[in-house]
């Protein structure tokens, strides 16, 4: 079913700028750094420290947003209750605040002096400046984008596997395991793969809330700003490094999600 | 035993019924498009929570808005059917059935579920995903993946209507074996009075959340309380054995009676069920014979005469029950009336034959 | 010399404007004492203080955030341990010269906020300037930004003609970009303020972090950075 | 179909969590500021002119987002052909930027020394320093929520709709126009409000590639962090103030989208 | 005149056929589900493009795939109504109408989109919105929508299966009506004999992507290629007019013959067709008349026999194509073969009437 030459140009055109104007940013800078530092930011051993701290951090914030969105998602997806729509909107706050401003707000709740500060220290929980910090920053900034995408994917499930679930004995706890997990799948993946992408990127949470200290809390994002305060260069070289990266998990997880999302079309 | 009585509203629709099913026994619930049939399930199995009412089964109360009791599905355990069999894409046809068999130690699981698929002849795909498998093999998995783990109850919503015609006869046999077997009362929906009639012991009629008429199929046909329910009701059911007959006939010494019928369809010898439409039997005088190409003619007393409109409904005995359609003038004619003995003859190739 | 005790318990926590990235560690270094160090805006690091985030030191691109924070009582009594000298940033192949070629119309001047070290600076020396000169420089100023690097990265990619900023900050970019000294008399004297945060865990070590900044080794070690010993010092 | 008290115990507590992770640390700052400065700050005349600036820039990046970022959904949505899980990854990069690159990024590109520099420039149209930097800026960051989420709500259409109106004369591009966007408009609406918090919130980008000037490029956020150094109760009490505008904004959004929601539900 | 030749395939299904349907005509594709039918309609509009194959209508190439030629579906302006009629759910009914009216001035178009609706007295309903609307209803819309803007061609795809009996009978009567008014060539899916019958002009029964017999219904019936087209093939259509019979009988008097066949359903008096089920049909000699609630007896010549298993199907002509299933037992006593002159004798109330 081909459309019309003039609107299938117009369709292309947008679709040629809105990438254009999304990728050439990125290439911009790959281009304006000598290739030689590219290699040395990679050389650096800071450099990868960051990196890999960037994946232990993102890693971990992924598992707790995944261990808690995806029950909260469901309980969205399958109650309708009054306020129910207030509480999506609250869900979606981190996305307003400043950077800085998450930061402070993180300190003024879980920081020493913050509201839970003293409990979370009788605890023996220590956040602020320690790596645990730096995931929990990530956490607040990157769950919004799991939680929403996780919500419309369980709403998508056909109800009747659902109800063919309980009739079979199966209690909600088993069916959201068994059935809803699986059928919702490709959602989750590409939910999951929107918010590790936030929380790679993510900058002024984390410095402001754990601070920004070498192999403990300097995430990549942390390592290039600190970059930009003694050789901008490497600032740069180190931040075409972070997108590499990032497009390579980004891409892993979306073919994941499609393979999957195309097995399930199949068998509609 | 199924007692179910519930009233609830959804936009532009209301239901309101009182039903119950003994052990052993199935009601089948016939009726129009959105008359409500798969809502009653729904709320039988817990599905949907009526506004009021009471459902209890096997002395076991499983809701009552009076007592604020409402039984949550797991713990109600139906063996649930449903329209579009909601098999789980995900898992191939035995991980389907054993998926309800969790009482069941893991390790046993597997030969369990494929034992089950093997009632219903299904045992070679026990590995097949759901998407490979054709309707009627779809729905025997379902109805294995529902009688596993013993259930309380059978609600089985429409489960030959996504079959075509070639797969629904065969389909319909292995069901109501499965039926005759069963020792817990079963609800079962269609919308098809001759399926309800061939499954069902008894039929309740619904149309607009309400059962229009509830009796033997049999009475439903020979007495319709309404027209609607009469257009609804369609071929009676006699019963006997098949043997063959001449030139490739199917001949059935009907029980009751010792008449045969013949019919044109063929069936293995042994106990079957023959399904004449009432508006194909033609009515004579008891001394009269057709020597046409009508193969069958039966001795009948008139038990019921219902007019409608210009068609009257005549309930006859032959043994058992069989009904059929006249026009008034016909009826005048012979002056039918409970009592007066007439002969009903119809065709061979009139006569539907299913094996039990 | 510094004391060697510091080996033992955990290293000290440094918050530090990001400007001394360079220096610090190099002064750890040399007077080895462990200290890890978080380097962002001076403004930012003092916001976290306020948050009461644990931090041993602070040291600020200027002297402002001290004083305030030990105003509020949260900090140890503020230390000048260098000075910065502000200068003016313009691309390596700019034809911008001298102060007066910033007046020329069309020419865009980033400074930053008066919140923020090199912004309050940049102030005192309008401030200064006569105002023949004062009034046309003003209006060049385009944009006015809380985060060095903001300027820096706007002159690196040639969106800006000039910026005011510390020498430390074009140090950064030496290959893109060049440093004009102000006059003297217009030159404010940047004085990096450091101070111990009350409440620190390790007050001992902390301290004697802020007295070494000022020793011979502290010295040396700014001194490779670009920066200079404090007014008489 | 109630569940088993327990598992619903879990679902509860975990969206409780949830909650309260992402709302109390906004709380906790807003409670340690006396009342007083929030008032305050809204009466500065500053604090109104950014939040003015805010709402202006942010809006025309919807506009922009909107013009291009729909077309090129309905592309992606109704088209497959190779490589389009790559385009969809690149829509997804400046997720992964921090801001600050990101800002150098536009620089490069879009800066009077950029790729396109002279070609802007040629054409008279100046960026950097100006608002319309702003609106490019916030364009940047928020573009990917919206398409995301136009993408599957144009996926999530029923195709007989768009080909009956095919058969009834109506190309692509009305097909479009009055078919899928109507069928497609909660969808639209909720990724609106997505990428306006976002926008609302960005802080990096803007600040590095347009730099910050009162009433030309000192938007909310800036205006935030401006005062930080200084004024830090005047920052917080501004945030706040950001924070229930966008509330306002996101809900506003929300019951629009749900309400058409509900409509087509009904429908079905 | 439209022609259509087209293969394709789809994973685990593929269709090659060709047909052709003169304007004015009406060709009922006729199958199972699963058939290809709604498949042959999407490539005739251009929603799906076949891997090889030629589409021309009114002499205009649609799609060739020699010449590597496709016209757009907007260009090609069939009337398509869809299986569940796709009405658009965001535009009340008038706007739905008014939807297909660009080449008309945008303020006449709502007074023009009326009058379509009116055509199918719906226009009432012009500002209802579908979702208000019964399925009876949206059919009718879905009818005015595709009427509108003078159609190249008709597609309906299975126009009456979302009805329930109610409304059907009516829906149908509405649709014949139309058809017989319609100039341009219709394609008309469905999956019931009895419609394709009465609906089409020729019907083709479609399986697996193939054309398994075309022809007219009366042929079809009366000679079947296989088994499973004559178990497809349901009544035989009799034409005539109807008047009223004694006690509140409609009697028809038949095209083509002087004799008069009565019913039980209700009908205007006026041009009708009557319906009859070949088994439902009894043969007798010539010499014979039954004197018993069979009230049609008609004097018939046989035209064709053909053999299926137990059952013969024996094509008739009573002044119009009538078919007659009987056992072999009958016909061999009855001596059936073609040129002999026999009565066909069935009942009233197995009549079954549709009006024109
Ligand atoms: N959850 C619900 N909300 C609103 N209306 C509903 C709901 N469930 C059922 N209905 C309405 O109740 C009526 C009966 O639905 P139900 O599915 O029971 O009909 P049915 O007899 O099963 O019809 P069918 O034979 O087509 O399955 C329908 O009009 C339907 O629109
Ligand atoms: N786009 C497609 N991709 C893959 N398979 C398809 C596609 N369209 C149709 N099919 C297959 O082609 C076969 C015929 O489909 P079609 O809808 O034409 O059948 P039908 O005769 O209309 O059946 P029904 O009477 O149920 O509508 C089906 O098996 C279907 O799975
Ligand atoms: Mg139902
Ligand atoms: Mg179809």
């Amino acid at each position: 079913m081909n459309g019309s030459p003039w609107f299938r140009a117009v369709l292309v055109a947008a679709l040629a700028v809105t990438l254009l104007f999304l990728t050439l940013p990125v290439v911009a800078i790959f281009v304006d750094i000598p290739p030689a530092d590219l290699l040395a930011s990679l050389g650096e051993e800071g450099a990868v420290e960051a990196l890999k701290l960037s994946l232990q951090t993102t890693v971990a914030a992924l598992l707790i947003i995944l261990a808690f969105g995806t029950p909260a998602a469901w309980l969205l997806a399958t109650r309708r209750f009054r306020g129910r729509t207030v509480l999506v909107t609250l869900i979606e706050l981190p996305l307003v605040l400043p950077p800085a401003v998450a930061g402070i707000a993180l300190l003024a709740a879980l920081g020493p002096g913050g509201i839970l500060g003293g409990l979370l220290d009788s605890l023996g929980i220590r956040l602020v400046f320690e790596t645990a910090g730096v995931v929990v920053a990530l956490t607040f900034v990157a769950s919004p984008f799991y939680i929403r995408q996780a919500q419309s994917a369980f709403e998508a499930i056909d109800p009747t596997l659902l109800q063919a679930s309980r009739t079979l004995g199966a209690g909600e706890a088993r069916t959201f395991g068994r059935i809803a997990l699986p059928a919702a799948r490709a959602g989750l993946l590409s939910g999951t793969a929107l918010a590790w992408g936030r929380a790679l990127g993510e900058f002024g949470a984390t410095l402001v809330f754990a601070g920004s200290f070498r192999g403990i809390t300097q995430t990549a994002p942390l390592a290039i700003v600190e970059r930009f305060g003694s050789d901008f260069n490497s600032a740069i070289a180190l931040s075409a490094v972070l997108v590499v990266a990032s497009i390579v998990i980004l891409l892993s997880a979306k073919y994941l999600s499609t393979s999957v999302g195309r097995g399930r079309d199949a068998r509609i | 035993m199924l007692e179910f009585e519930a009233s609830t509203a959804f936009p532009g629709f209301d239901l309101d019924l009182k039903l119950e099913v003994a052990a052993g026994q199935c009601l089948a619930l016939a009726g129009p498009s959105g008359a409500g049939k798969s809502t009653v399930l729904r709320i039988a199995a817990g599905l949907v929570r009526p506004d009021r009412g009471r459902v209890s089964c096997g002395g076991q109360v499983w809701y009552d808005s009076g007592r604020a009791r409402d039984l949550a599905p797991e713990r109600r355990r139906c063996g649930y059917v449903f329209q579009d069999y909601a098999l789980f894409p995900h898992m191939n046809a035995w991980r389907n059935v054993a998926y309800g068999l969790r009482e069941v130690p893991r390790r046993r699981r597997r030969a369990l579920a494929v034992e089950l698929l093997d009632r219903f002849e299904m045992a070679d795909f026990a590995d097949a995903s759901p998407e490979t498998l054709s309707g009627g093999e779809r729905q025997r998995v379902a109805l294995a993946r529902a009688m596993g783990g013993g259930p309380e109850a059978l609600l089985l919503d429409e489960p030959l209507s996504a079959l075509d015609a070639r797969t629904r006869a065969r389909a319909a046999r292995e069901l109501s074996e499965l039926l005759r077997s069963a020792e817990v009362p079963t609800l079962l929906v269609t919308h098809d009075f001759a399926e309800a009639a061939r499954l069902g012991d008894r039929v309740a009629v619904v149309d607009g959340g309400r059962i229009v008429q509830l009796g033997s199929a049999t009475d439903l046909a020979s007495k319709p309380c309404s027209s609607f329910v009469a257009d609804f009701t369609g071929a009676a059911v006699l019963t006997g054995n098949a043997g063959t007959g001449p030139l490739g006939l199917t001949s059935v010494l009907l029980d009751g009676c010792r008449a045969a019928i013949s019919s044109t369809d063929t069936a293995q010898p042994g106990r079957v069920a023959a399904s004449v439409y009432p508006w194909e039997i033609t009515l004579l005088p008891e001394t009269e014979r057709s020597r046409g190409s009508a193969q069958n003619h039966l001795v009948a007393e008139v038990v019921s005469v219902t007019s409608l409109g210009a068609r009257v409904r005549v309930g006859l005995d032959v043994g058992q029950p069989l009904s059929a359609e006249v026009t008034r003038v016909a009826a005048v004619e012979l002056r039918l009336e409970p009592g007066r003995r007439v002969v009903a003859t119809w065709k061979a190739s009139a006569t539907r034959i299913m094996e039990f | 010399g510094a004391s060697g005790s510091d080996e033992v318990g955990d290293p000290l926590t440094v918050s530090a404007a990001a400007s001394l990235t360079d220096a610090f560690p190099a002064y750890a270094e040399s007077s080895n004492m462990s200290a890890r160090f978080s380097f962002a805006g001076s403004d930012e690091l003092a916001a976290q203080i306020r948050q009461g985030a644990p931090v041993d030191v602070f040291a600020a691109a200027n002297s402002q955030l001290p004083d305030d924070l030990y105003a509020e009582g949260l900090v140890e009594r503020p230390v000048v341990f260098a000075t910065n000298s502000l200068v003016i940033a313009v691309p390596s192949d700019s034809e911008i010269q001298s102060l007066e070629d910033l007046a020329e119309p069309g020419i865009d001047l980033v400074t930053g906020t008066e919140d923020v070290p090199f912004g309050s600076y940049t102030r005192e020396t309008l401030d200064r300037l006569p105002t023949a000169l004062r009034e046309p420089i003003l209006a060049n100023v385009r944009s006015e930004e809380s985060d060095v690097k903001a300027a820096v990265g706007k002159l690196t990619q040639g969106a800006a003609d000039a910026a005011f900023t510390y020498s430390s900050d074009v140090a950064v970019a030496a290959d893109r970009l060049r440093a004009i000294r102000l006059p003297k008399e217009y030159r404010p004297d940047v004085a990096y303020g450091v101070v111990v945060v009350k409440g620190s865990g390790d007050l001992e070590s902390a301290r004697s972090f802020v007295v070494g900044l000022t020793s011979a080794t502290g010295r040396s070690a700014l001194r490779i950075a670009g920066f200079k010993a404090p007014p008489g010092g």
